[in-house]
């Protein structure tokens, strides 16, 4: 009963905010807040229940819509409606002088509502249902904006429609060969199933959640997508819509092919797992590299999204215990840092009036300290500093890659962590650090609303950071129904025979060792507060606003890496398109517009049709 | 030597040579007659701008400028004997208003030697772009090298009157 | 050279360390391009006695002005020496920043150096050599002994005379000063 | 218990005292190649005794927060590396966590050094970040092919394998031979002393520190020097007990030294170039022999 | 887009001498250089027209500190044009031999100053070790390390002292010893050539344009050396070949200071075997009241920098009317360093100024 009623809040919530809107901004504000929180707590009730309601039968294909609910579905569930409520909360000041705000909280709480429904479903149908109500309300909210931004909508649902159509294809041919499409059934059904139907399955499925997850080959659609929604929106986008791909790989490979099978696919090296860990490992490499050459902060966070996404397909690739709870550890863990990310970079953006460009900004940490606080934390989480969130789940997807012994894999990873490193403090040192300019003088503090959400973000990334067990019970749950044997872990970390990872020791020698500096620190001299002004200049006075080093910042670095990091993929779409465009052109001359050659052309088919008719009667 | 003494008095009229030492030839010549005299030698493979000063006759109330010209190696190994020759090509402005054409279209190096003479003896050089200060931190009434600029007055009125920093002389911390 | 000793180590710290670890900023005005190295090179090396050239006023507690010092360099000077941390010490090199030396008549340079920083110490000679450094650099550890190196304090209590007589001699100096001045037009 | 909590205690002053001896020794050899004197052993420590009573200037929280970081990083650093016998903290983290500890130091000096809000220090910090990348992609290299090797990520055993029988430089020469070259580029001293040039940027990240944060820093950079020679002798010699330890270390740091005294400064892009090119190459050799046997 | 003004300024661990450059910096590219000089400016030929010339004699070789000799070489030359004096033949040998050693101290001084812009101490310390033993001898022939106050209008002030022969000789055998340790430690070292090859390029008729002279114009290919086109002193008597190269860079010009400096140790020691006996100083008629008759000359000297030359004018009084130094630097320090700066890298503005051996005292006198 009680997944029904998480539904049904939160899609007619959606409704009532916007009729609420019609009349006063304030009541729409208040009860699209109240709507998402009523969703968060009531995923929040139904913790470790297990439901199986199916609510709705269709007359003709005897099929029925059903709902269920385990470890897996809650996980995802409480991420969608966490970072929902927090992105609402945040677009309440943000949105205020945007036009069209009620049409943006109905779409915002509707695409939620689609997130809900994805995960709750038991059966593909509702899944694929649920999954197109989701796409087409994220076209709708990316080209919210309205300019570039219908085109980066525009390049997005072509490529969306395109892989939900491969998932179409896979599921109708479910339906053809097993008449069912509930997930349990189809998991015992597939078991005798030939590998070469399976395989035909997990590649069209693979298409399907790729374009959502952005593997590297169908990841062009991410970067102009995330630089023109609206912040809110595009911290929801990376943090938790493009995860649903993470959901559905984890849906097909585990619960449904399960992971026996999965091993008997290919042969040798070339197994399915294979292939998908060597593309993850490009999705980390190239696209934190490539984020190391943008100068617009948004489209920054966006390729570090593909790339964190490369880790989540890695650890699910490597099919240990520890690769698969890395894996969905590291889902949860980059869902709050890029979310925080994008809410610092709306932060920026709403007192600047909409600055991104990182060659414009410095100094800020003057007048914004708690968002430079929260910017710290977000990338000091995206890096993996020890005692932040994903330094557990890194540390478990290399330490499965060593003992599998994939050396290379480890190592892309590796150095995709030193990309994330040097391009996130480009991203820190040129919004925060530095000259503060002329014209950013009198900026205040972001409001108290906006304050919140990325308050909490940051506190979530050192509690997840010192006590993993949290997540890691929720996920040991996960992998006992994935049937793979569970991760024992402790409260703070790994147990003796896995690895050595105490991180109350880290925090604990962490605590003592800053104690002990700052005793030094404060015992010795004092020192004097100097401005921004009063710095050394060889002798000479500082030149007011002309003293920031922060163009082109890792100049040398470009010119080694530049040349090999343009984007092929891409171009290889637009040159499709540009093929595509010219073949359509000569299709289109058939219609000349007068009705005799209409009529030409109608006379002709029918000859064709006897002809076949009279060599099939042969 | 006194070849080109002969083939520049017939091409230009006007200007008095006189013979310094060994190979110095001095050559005195009216204003409007210098920007010529120099691109003609440049032409005659004299390319090498040394050096250009201003001497300030005060009594005669005039700045002569002096072009000092002398030729780069043309060939590598021995030296033909107009290497050894310099022109001083002189010329007098008044010392009122001193104007003079720039020289940097045809010798681009004599832009800071007119940046120089510009601050220190204020003559305006119309065409050079980048008179801005060179060598001085402030503006002086009279540009300091001219004769008339005594410095040991301007230093006994500007710097000696700054008093010492004066400790009480009991305390002797 | 009481380097050694430990009594006096644990004694006075702060001065021993002040003495045996001088990082100094050199500013090579005129004539101290030429003498500087060699004092800090093989022959004369001065890092026995924990002499370093150091980049940046910020790290430097000993500045050492080296020949005339014209107008323009004033400024960078004062700049200089306003931004170094405070037990600082400066040493004037040569007869000019004394009082003006050979260049006693010349309009771009300053006579005293004395009036618009403190000097704690004045190396006489035109051109001293290198041995007269070390023999500056003994005397002014005895009068850190003696706490007479007392240059930043005299210029922390008389800001007001130096300011004034700086803006004298330069016109007006765009940063703010060091200390409150706290008269009216400021 | 009580050993342990003794042997936190004590290792970080072990480490700082060889770290200062470590920086007065290559101070005196480096001025004996100069044909002069060179400073006493101790001047380190009479440089951070005056650095301590000097006053300085700071430029905001984060200036100080962040050397404070970079500093206590360091000092983690080295309880997770076992020295001789002694090693505290060793079971609770190994050598991934190392990896990502040594991120701490550089990122406290960047954060404190981009407050200072002077573009030397901005120029300073890209610097070190160019060259972290250069000299990463060989230090992985050698320290996946040990992992590799010993089928393990814990320091302690890898150290313990090396006692049994031979050091670990007879069977990954090549890895060893990169991780040596790459020495100097980590360390920060002369070919690869980008970071902080004094001809070029003022001395890099370190021109507005004054005087206690440049006694941090130069503690920071003892702690540094120990932590590198340290690992280098625990991966691939196989660290002994403590005396044998600190010979080893004497050896290594000296052969580091003596190359670096007779090498003008790299660029930048040279720096990255060189770090790529041969000793990435040497550990990429060892690292598939090791995935082979 | 947020521009950087950066500034290599007066006081700068990398600026030898006081002088600023103004770098308009984008990344790690320099978009534009302006020079700055001026730190260092004292109106030194304003004084010198205020004192006799016997008192400027003292005054002069205090323009520019790297090598005062030449200083005084061209005033007295110039001084003895005007007032057509007579040198000794002896008094030229010292001359020659007091010229050459400080062009090899200078060089020294240089190698010292672009080592140590590379970052290369070992060199830079022994470079300068070697440029003491050179300031040794002159305190022993002249009583001063730096300043010498030596050549005089009319020749030379003190006669060669006895032993000063072979002490010289010694000390230029060690110099020259120590050469191939130079050649092994630092100008065939790898890295110093990938520094410096290929850096601040300047071709032969950019350099013609611009009014270079010295190194940087042999480093282009033209042998333009002042002591073979006008010899002075007594360089037409001894034989000494001038080294060029071809390409112009950073790394050509280095390699010819090296060169010239054997080639000042060779020349020194021939000017030592062939050095003739007799007075070395003629004497000056009562220099209080010495009027030079009226006229102007225009001299030059090769520098260890380049064409050091003098313009003066006397108006028949016992003061100089009008002096002007045409110094080599002056040309290099602003217009080609401001040429070569464009679109160089941050890392190599040191490396181009020093290569191009600028030094801030000559350009502001």
């Amino acid at each position: 009963m009680q997944l029904i009623t998480i539904l049904v809040v939160s899609f007619l919530g959606a409704g009532i905010v916007y009729l609420t809107g019609k009349f006063s901004g304030r009541v729409r504000d208040i009860s699209a807040v109240l709507v998402s929180l009523a969703v968060v707590i009531l995923v929040g009730l139904a913790y470790n229940q297990k439901i199986y309601t199916n609510f709705y039968s269709l007359p003709f294909l005897n099929l029925s819509l059903s709902l269920r609910l385990n470890y897996l579905s809650w996980f995802f569930a409480i991420i969608v409606a966490g970072i929902g409520f927090l992105s609402i909360l945040f677009s309440l000041e943000y949105i205020k002088d945007y036009q069209g705000v009620g049409f943006y909280y109905f779409m915002m709480l509707f695409v939620n509502a689609g997130m809900l429904g994805i995960v709750l479903s038991a059966d593909f149908l509702s899944f694929y249902i649920f999954w197109e109500m989701m796409s087409w309300g994220t076209y709708l909210l990316i080209s919210y904006k309205g300019g570039k931004a219908v085109a980066a909508g525009l390049k997005y649902i072509i490529m969306s429609v395109a892989g939900s159509l491969a998932m179409l294809f896979a599921i109708v041919s479910l339906y053809a060969s097993y008449g069912t499409l509930k997930f349990s059934s189809l998991a015992s059904l597939l078991q005798i199933a030939s590998p070469g139907y399976i395989l035909f399955l997990l590649l069209m499925f693979v298409v399907g959640f790729g374009v959502k997850n952005a593997i590297w080959t169908l990841h062009t659609w991410l970067p102009d997508a995330h630089a023109e929604a609206v912040s809110p929106f595009s911290a929801v986008l990376t943090g938790v819509l493009v995860r649903m791909g993470m959901y559905g790989f984890l849906l097909i490979m585990y619960s449904i092919v399960g992971l026996s099978l999965l091993h008997k696919l290919g042969y040798g090296l070339l197994n399915f797992n294979y292939i998908l860990c060597w593309i993850g490992a490009i999705t980390i490499v190239i696209p934190t590299f490539t984020a190391l050459l943008q100068n617009d902060s948004k489209r920054l966070l966006a390729w570090h999204g593909i790339g964190q996404g490369g880790y989540m397909v890695l650890g699910i690739g490597v099919a240990t215990s520890l690769g698969i709870a890395g894996g969905i550890l590291h889902t949860l863990n980059y869902a709050v840092c890029g979310a925080l990310l994008f809410f610092v970079v709306g932060a920026i953006e709403h007192r600047t009036g909409g600055v991104r460009d990182l060659n414009e900004l410095g100094g800020l940490i003057k007048r914004m300290p708690v968002t430079f606080i929260a910017g710290l934390a977000g990338i000091s989480g995206l890096i993996g500093v020890p005692l932040t969130n994903s330094f557990v789940s890194k540390w478990m997807i290399y330490k499965t890659l060593i003992m599998e012994n994939y050396p290379f894999l480890a190592f892309a990873a590796f150095i995709g962590t030193w990309g994330t490193i040097l391009s996130v403090y480009k991203f820190l040192h040129n919004i925060f650090l530095g000259q503060l300019p002329e014209k950013y003088k009198d900026v205040k503090e972001v409001p108290l609303t906006m304050q919140i959400p990325m308050i909490l973000l940051s506190l979530a990334i050192i509690l997840f950071g010192i006590l993993p067990g949290i997540p890691l019970k929720v996920i040991s749950g996960i992998e006992k129904s994935f049937g793979v044997e569970p991760l024992s872990t402790t409260m703070f970390g790994m147990p003796k025979e896995i690895g050595e990872l105490n991180l109350i020791n880290i925090l604990a020698v962490l605590l003592v060792a800053g104690i002990v500096v700052y005793l030094i620190f404060s015992l010795s001299a004092k020192s004097r507060r100097v401005n921004q002004d009063d710095n050394y200049a060889a002798g000479l006075f500082v030149p007011r606003g002309k003293y920031q080093y922060s163009a082109r910042f890792y100049d040398q670095a470009y010119r080694i890496i530049g040349p090999y990091l343009h984007d092929v993929v891409d171009d290889f779409y637009y040159w499709l398109v540009g093929k595509s465009k010219s073949s359509f052109q000569i299709v289109r001359q058939i219609y000349t517009g007068n009705i005799n050659t209409y009529a030409l052309y109608i006379l002709l088919f029918l000859t064709l049709l006897i002809f076949v008719k009279l060599g099939w009667g042969l | 030597m006194n070849k080109l003494k002969k083939e520049l008095k017939s091409s230009f009229k006007g200007i008095r040579t006189g013979i310094l030492e060994d190979n110095r030839l001095a050559v005195s010549a009216p204003k409007d007659a210098v920007l010529p005299i120099l691109s003609f030698l440049k032409n005659k493979g004299y390319e090498h701008l040394s050096l250009i000063s201003c001497v300030d006759w005060i009594e005669e109330k005039e700045l002569e400028l002096v072009y000092v010209i002398t030729s780069y190696l043309q060939k590598n190994d021995e030296y033909a004997d107009n290497e050894r020759l310099h022109i001083l090509l002189k010329t007098r402005i008044s010392r009122e208003n001193p104007e003079f054409k720039t020289l940097v279209p045809i010798f681009k190096n004599a832009e800071p030697y007119e940046r120089e003479l510009h601050e220190l003896f204020g003559i305006n050089f119309e065409g050079n772009k980048r008179l801005t200060p060179l060598l001085l931190e402030r503006a002086y009434k009279i540009p300091p090298f001219r004769k008339d600029f005594n410095t040991r007055e301007y230093v006994k009125e500007k710097f000696d009157k700054i008093s010492f920093v004066e400790e009480k002389k009991n305390e002797r911390a | 050279m009481d380097r050694g000793s430990i009594k006096k180590w644990l004694k006075a710290p702060g001065k021993m360390g002040q003495k045996y670890s001088f990082w100094v900023v050199y500013f090579c005005t005129g004539c101290g391009i030429i003498e500087i190295p060699p004092t800090i090179t093989s022959r004369w090396d001065a890092e026995r006695f924990g002499v370093i050239p150091v980049a940046t006023p910020r790290q430097a507690n000993l500045f050492l002005i080296t020949g005339y010092v014209s107008v323009k360099t004033l400024r960078a000077i004062i700049r200089t020496y306003e931004q170094m941390p405070d037990p600082k010490y400066t040493v004037g090199f040569g007869s000019c920043p004394i009082n003006g030396g050979m260049y006693w008549d010349s309009y771009n340079t300053i006579k005293h150096l004395d009036k618009y920083i403190p000097v704690d110490g004045w190396i006489a000679g035109c051109m001293p050599r290198p041995e007269s450094i070390f023999i500056a650099v003994t005397h002014l550890w005895t009068m850190i002994d003696k706490g007479m190196a007392t240059g930043y304090i005299k210029y922390r209590e008389k800001y007001k005379n130096y300011r004034k007589n700086q803006e004298e001699a330069l016109g007006k100096l765009e940063w703010p000063p060091l200390y409150p001045v706290g008269d009216k037009n400021e | 218990m009580i050993i342990k909590v003794i042997s936190i205690i004590v290792l970080p002053l072990i480490a700082l005292i060889i770290g200062f001896f470590f920086l007065g020794l290559s101070r005196k050899v480096i001025a004996r190649i100069h044909r002069r004197y060179g400073p006493p052993i101790s001047q380190p420590l009479i440089d951070v005794i005056k650095l301590i009573n000097q006053e300085s200037i700071s430029h905001g929280k984060l200036f100080d927060m962040g050397v404070i970081l970079s500093l206590a990083g360091s000092v983690i650093l080295v309880l997770f590396i076992p020295f001789g016998g002694i090693a505290p903290l060793a079971t609770s983290g190994d050598l991934l966590v190392i990896i990502y500890l040594m991120l701490l130091a550089p990122l406290g000096v960047a954060l404190s050094g981009g407050e200072a809000a002077n573009p030397n220090v901005s120029i300073g910090i890209s610097r070190k970040m160019m060259l972290a990348l250069g000299y990463e992609v060989p230090f992985l290299f050698s320290l996946l092919a040990v992992m590799t090797w010993y089928k393990t990520t814990s320091l302690v055993e890898v150290v313990k394998a090396q006692q049994s029988f031979l050091w670990a430089i007879f069977y990954l020469p090549l890895p060893a031979v990169a991780y040596f070259m790459i020495l100097p580029a980590m360390l920060g001293i002369r070919p690869f002393d980008i970071v902080s040039a004094p001809q070029e940027i003022a001395s890099g990240t370190a021109v507005e520190y004054g005087g206690r944060y440049l006694a941090l820093t130069t503690i920071q950079h003892a702690f540094h020097i120990f932590i590198d020679i340290a690992l280098f002798v625990n991966l691939f010699l196989g660290g002994g007990n403590l005396l044998t330890f600190f010979v080893k270390m004497l050896v290594v740091f000296l052969l580091g030294l003596f190359i670096n005294a007779v090498f003008p400064r790299l660029r930048i892009d040279q720096a990255i170039k060189y770090c790529w090119k041969w000793p990435a190459i040497l550990a990429l050799v060892g690292l598939i022999i090791a995935r082979i046997i | 887009m947020r521009e950087l003004e950066l500034y290599f300024g007066p006081q700068h661990l990398g600026m030898v001498g006081n002088f600023s450059i103004t770098l308009k910096v984008e990344g790690d590219q320099i978009l534009e250089a302006h020079a700055n000089p001026g730190w260092l400016h004292r109106g030194f030929e304003k004084l010198m027209e205020y004192r006799t010339w016997i008192q400027n004699f003292p005054l002069v070789c205090r323009i520019n500190v790297i090598e005062p000799d030449s200083m005084e070489m061209v005033y007295a030359m110039a001084v003895e044009k005007l007032a057509k004096i007579e040198v000794p033949e002896r008094a030229n040998y010292i001359r020659a031999i007091v010229l050459e050693l400080s062009r090899l101290a200078s060089h020294l001084f240089g190698c010292w100053a672009y080592a140590n812009m590379l970052g290369f101490d070992t060199v830079a310390q022994w470079a300068m070790y070697h440029r003491d033993l050179i300031l040794d001898l002159f305190e022993q022939l002249t009583g001063a390390r730096v300043y010498h106050i030596y050549i005089c209008p009319g020749g030379v002030r003190r006669d060669l002292p006895e032993g000063f022969k072979e002490k010289a000789l010694n000390t230029l055998h060690t110099i020259g010893g120590c050469i191939p340790d130079y050649d092994a430690t630092f100008f065939n070292n790898r890295l110093f050539y990938e520094r410096a090859k290929g850096i601040g390029k300047i071709t032969r008729e950019e350099a013609k344009e611009l009014g270079v002279t010295g190194q940087i114009l042999r480093a282009t290919g033209i042998n333009f050396d002042i002591r073979k086109v006008e010899p002075y002193a007594v360089y037409d008597k001894v034989d000494f070949e001038i080294p060029t190269r071809e390409d112009g860079d950073a790394y050509s010009r280095v390699w010819i200071i090296r060169d010239e400096m054997i080639q000042s140790v060779h020349t020194i020691m021939q000017c030592l075997e062939k050095i003739p006996e007799g007075e070395v100083y003629k004497r000056v008629p009562n220099p209080f009241k010495w009027n030079i008759p009226k006229g102007e000359t225009y001299v030059r000297v090769e520098s260890s920098r380049g064409e050091l030359g003098l313009y003066m004018v006397s108006n028949g009084k016992d003061k100089p009317y009008r002096v002007h130094f045409r110094t080599p630097s002056y040309p290099h320090g602003l217009l080609v360093l401001e040429k070569l700066l464009k679109n160089a890298s941050i890392a190599d503005v040191g490396n181009i100024m020093i290569s191009l051996y600028v030094t801030a005292p000559e350009i502001d006198r």
